[in-house]
């Protein structure tokens, strides 16, 4: 049996396969269908410091190979979520990753501050896919100093692992991620959702109230592969990759382009046993193609002379 | 899979065995189900349990984009990818009535035999309103006490099921009424101004689209009453509701 | 019969359905499925000074809803084309576009000097999905002086009108669309392919020979309606839409969303036909919706008190 | 459509009508199939034509994805999208050889009962090979002269189809021979070399992903032999490919 568990930052994880925030709620609503012990970890719905009631419908659409989604970070906020939510993810065996977003950097701060010391917390994802609002709204995490800044100022407050999660609507993602690392992030989550949009043809209306939302799934999986290599040839911190992500192949492509561990988003919603299943699925394929750790597997991609776009062009 | 069958013009009931779901349906509850194995429909599609006879599951549905059309394609023997029971099933259990008063529109019939069998087994008698385009389109099996209403008149009341509702209620007014609704968005908002007129407690079913049916993605919101702006989850809290708690 | 034809930066287009540069070959592959005539224009494959060989098979590599491509920019170069393909698409009662590829601004300029005098070639689109080689391989697309640079140079040597072909992997397209009306180019055509990365996980090499690729086909569609969103919001000069558009349908979506013509690309792969069947259902759509003029249709969205991400977030 | 049959172990033969493409196919040429409506797969398929009845026209396929497994549930009276005849056809009509040997390692058999009907038109005499795993992958109707290698021995020779040319020809040899093969790409090698060094003419069917199918992606390069690096189209140039002409 092909060794699974793994240190992310000092925190022992049981296999490389988590569950992306947002989409699996706290951790407590599938549990009938499926262990979540049998996971590598749990990251919470991002949690911000009031409950944000959300946007109103429709916030979701079905597009080819994916979806379009705009909740607007809908959450319970980070009290309820401490005195609702956290006593069962403590009860259930694997790590819990809080998400936190923010529309101020202090306010990231006071999130985090709040967490922090609570038992059950194993670390931090940063979600910068949130708009600034001293900056009119515009995305931090389209802002390379204002990652940066985010990163130093939460390492500051907390050991635990820290993670910052990117968006892929920038140029050049490696240099965000080299600006986690610079300032002591522990690892990059690459990435969010692509920004996209879907109109109904009959009203020449928006399908979803928000206009454009992050687009996820299937569709997006050969862009995040992409930005998951970019990332990963850019730092060594590791890179946990998401997007599109189904199955075990799905997850061996990420983890050979350099994913130390990856993350289950949309496909939770059509099988909430997906995560799972994609982690036994990478130690079936450890185990029948004689790879004693999951570790040797990561950043195995033999590009041989080939150039990639990332340096040069199609 | 046991294979699909027509029940009306462009009308068509699924079945399927499973012992386990069908003890533990609810009328009102529905299941999620997957109608590809390709990522071309990606997101499951949610019907209502329609019928239950032993383990045989039943699903009524029309044609209406690539889910629906995928799945008239089913074959007998075919094994389908079912998550449910979902939702909360209607409250029926309640003491505040004594008689069911059932409206379909359209598909929206498809929670209602489920939802008589449980009345009747609380002992409540049921008056059945259904409405529907013409007669072809009215599938009128398992209701009881039915009365009917098409747009074109071809079989019974002439017009909309909300005014042959309240034009029958006026007639043969029933004890302690409670409405369960379901259908199209106007004919459930029709529902809710004359439940409120009348002062009869009602609960709709509501349809809209949903990302997961589980409560995990918070892409079903359903605005709640209520001086400051809330949501419900319809896939979680609903999808029926109670007409005073949402904005309808 | 709604009207279908318009002007673009005064070329008279017979319909909004142009078929994307690399799609369509040049024009003379498709005869016997579909009459290209009946298209509002062709688009050539790009064409260099010299010719190209294109990169080394793999060059596809099929995605959810979606095709990875390096064909790295094969084409028989400007010279050949005039002697071998020109003739017949000058026999084709459609506007004919001819599309440049260059690794210097000079090339650029020495390409669209060659092709200038030449009658029966309407109008230039400029694909800056290219490496520069004086800056060590970086797309000139994402670097907005760049673009400026080659649309300022490029618009002093002709009169035909002349668009530019943004790529979408850039953190705001629309500063790129600006760029290019600031410096007097009648167009941008949005959006080019994103990068994308498939990998064998049976040999743990790329499927492509050059690692990653461009991403085409259904499952970019709501990126590039977003992108078009932007870069029309962003300006007053014409929008071309591409990007996924497979049927009518998608393309009344990109015009509603405030593109004056559209572009069918990977679609002609599948149905050579498609580009004719898309402009037929955009007459179909206005006449059945009463809509007596398909520009009616252009930047019609009712985005209502909706704000959309690229202001706000998700 | 008129159905999908079994040919073999895991082979389906896949039969549909077209007058017109019926007349117009020539052997070694390939029909490029839309699987599926939806865009899962979005691409075409490409096939050999492998039979042609009067307007029935035939391919032959094993189940290796997502497209060869839709095809499989394709029924009678399915309507397909086809395009074709694509690619160059065989080059039969050529003075220099006098006899076609033809060789097939597992379905690369699919282009060779035109191919065969084709060369006996020209009053050509054919041997045929054809290699596979085991007895039950060998797809041997509607060819001449036929001799079968298979890996495990279970029917003919045991071992490659190229070791049984070579042994073959060695003991019978065969007057102005032309080689045409198609199957794997190591067979393919195998076969090229055993041409050249045989000197015989050969020409090899090319099996690779293609965008298009008619030239106008440029997805589908072939090397060509040479001083200098440059590249031709297999759909368009190609399938088949006269070994000279290529890098193999
Ligand atoms: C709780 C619940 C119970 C339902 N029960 C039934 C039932 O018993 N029988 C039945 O026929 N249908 C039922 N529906 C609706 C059914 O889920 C949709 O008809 C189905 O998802 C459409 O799938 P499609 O792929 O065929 O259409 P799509 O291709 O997804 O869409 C086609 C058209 O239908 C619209 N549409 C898509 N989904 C929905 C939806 N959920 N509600 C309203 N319009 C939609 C789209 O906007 C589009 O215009 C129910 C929906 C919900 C939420
Ligand atoms: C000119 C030509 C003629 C062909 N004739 C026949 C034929 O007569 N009978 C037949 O069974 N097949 C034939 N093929 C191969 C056939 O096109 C592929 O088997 C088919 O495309 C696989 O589709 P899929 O969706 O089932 O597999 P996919 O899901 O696309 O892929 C499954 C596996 O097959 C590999 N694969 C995909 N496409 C090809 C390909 N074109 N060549 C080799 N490997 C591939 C993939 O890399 C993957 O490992 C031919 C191919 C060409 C180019
Ligand atoms: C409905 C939905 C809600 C999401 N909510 C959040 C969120 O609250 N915080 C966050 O960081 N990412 C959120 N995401 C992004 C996912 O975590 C993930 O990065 C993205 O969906 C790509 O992965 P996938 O293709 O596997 O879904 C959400 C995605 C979806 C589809
Ligand atoms: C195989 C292939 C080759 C392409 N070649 C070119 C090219 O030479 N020049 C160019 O500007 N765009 C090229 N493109 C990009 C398309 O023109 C188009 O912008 C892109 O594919 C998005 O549109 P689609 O989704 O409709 O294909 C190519 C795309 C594909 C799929
Ligand atoms: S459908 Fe996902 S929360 Fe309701
Ligand atoms: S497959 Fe498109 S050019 Fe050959």
């Amino acid at each position: 049996m092909a060794l699974t568990s793994f240190r992310l930052a000092g925190l022992e994880l049981k296999n490389r396969v988590l569950v992306a925030s947002g989409t699996y709620g706290y951790g407590d609503d599938c549990l009938e269908t499926a262990d979540p012990g049998k996971l590598g970890g749990i990251i919470t719905k991002s949690l911000s410091l009031k409950p944000r009631i959300g946007n109103p419908p429709v916030r979701i659409a079905e597009t080819a190979g994916g979806m379009l989604n705009s909740i607007g970070l809908a959450n319970i906020g980070v009290h309820r979520f401490l005195s609702e939510k956290l006593p069962f993810l403590r009860s259930v065996d694997t790590a819990v990753i809080a998400n936190i977003a923010a529309s101020t950097i202090e306010e990231y701060c006071e999130v985090l501050r709040i967490l922090e010391g609570e038992d059950g917390i194993d670390g931090f994802e940063i979600n910068v896919s949130c708009p600034n609002v001293r900056e009119g709204g515009l995305i931090f995490g389209t802002d390379c100093a204002a990652v940066a800044e985010i990163t130093r100022r939460l390492r500051a407050l907390t050991k635990k692992p820290l993670l910052v999660k990117l968006t892929p609507n920038v140029t050049r993602i490696g240099e965000f991620a080299r600006a986690v690392e610079a300032e002591g992030g522990d690892a990059v989550s690459v990435m969010n959702t692509l920004i996209g949009m879907a109109i109904d043809i009959k009203t020449r209306k928006p399908v979803l109230s928000t206009v454009t939302g992050g687009l996820s799934g299937p569709a997006i999986k050969p862009v995040a592969l992409a930005k998951v290599y970019e990332a990963a040839r850019a730092v060594r911190i590791p890179v946990i990759g998401i997007g599109g992500i189904t199955n075990a192949s799905d997850a061996l492509e990420f983890l050979i382009a350099g994913a130390t561990a990856v993350q289950v988003g949309t496909a939770n919603f059509i099988d909430p046993a997906a995560g799972i299943k994609v982690a036994e699925g990478i130690a079936r394929y450890c185990d029948e193609n004689g790879i004693p750790d999951v570790a040797d597997l990561v950043g195995s991609l033999d590009a041989g002379s080939g150039t990639s776009v990332l340096d040069s062009w199609l | 899979m046991e294979g699909v069958r027509t029940a009306g013009e462009g009308i068509h009931v699924l079945s399927f065995t499973s012992a386990a779901m069908s003890r533990s349906i609810r009328a009102g509850q529905f299941l999620n189900l997957r109608v590809e194995e390709a990522c071309e429909p990606l997101l499951r599609r949610p019907f209502s349990a329609y019928r239950i006879e032993k383990s045989s599951i039943e699903i009524v549905f029309n044609v209406v984009g690539r889910g629906t059309a995928a799945l008239r394609r089913k074959k007998q023997g075919d094994v389908l990818d079912v998550l449910g029971p979902l939702g909360k099933p209607f409250k029926t259990i309640d003491p505040g009535f004594d008689t069911g008063v059932l409206i379909g529109g359209g598909l929206g019939v498809a929670p209602l035999p489920l939802l008589t069998s449980a009345l009747k087994q609380e002992g409540k008698p049921v008056v059945t309103f259904l409405g529907a385009r013409s007669a072809a389109q009215l599938v009128t099996d398992h209701l009881e006490n039915l009365h009917t209403a098409t747009d074109d008149g071809s079989r019974g009341f002439r017009g909309n099921v909300v005014d042959l509702v309240s034009d029958f209620l006026s007639k043969h007014p029933v004890e302690h009424p409670k409405i369960f609704a379901c259908g199209p968005m106007p004919m459930l908002r029709a529902v809710a101004s004359f439940a409120r007129a009348s002062e009869i407690t009602c609960e709709v079913s509501l349809e809209g689209p949903m990302g997961c049916g589980i409560g995990i993605c918070q892409g079903c919101p359903v605005e709640l009453a209520g001086p400051e702006k809330s949501y419900a989850l319809m896939c979680k809290d609903g999808p029926a509701f109670d007409i005073r708690t949402i904005k309808i």
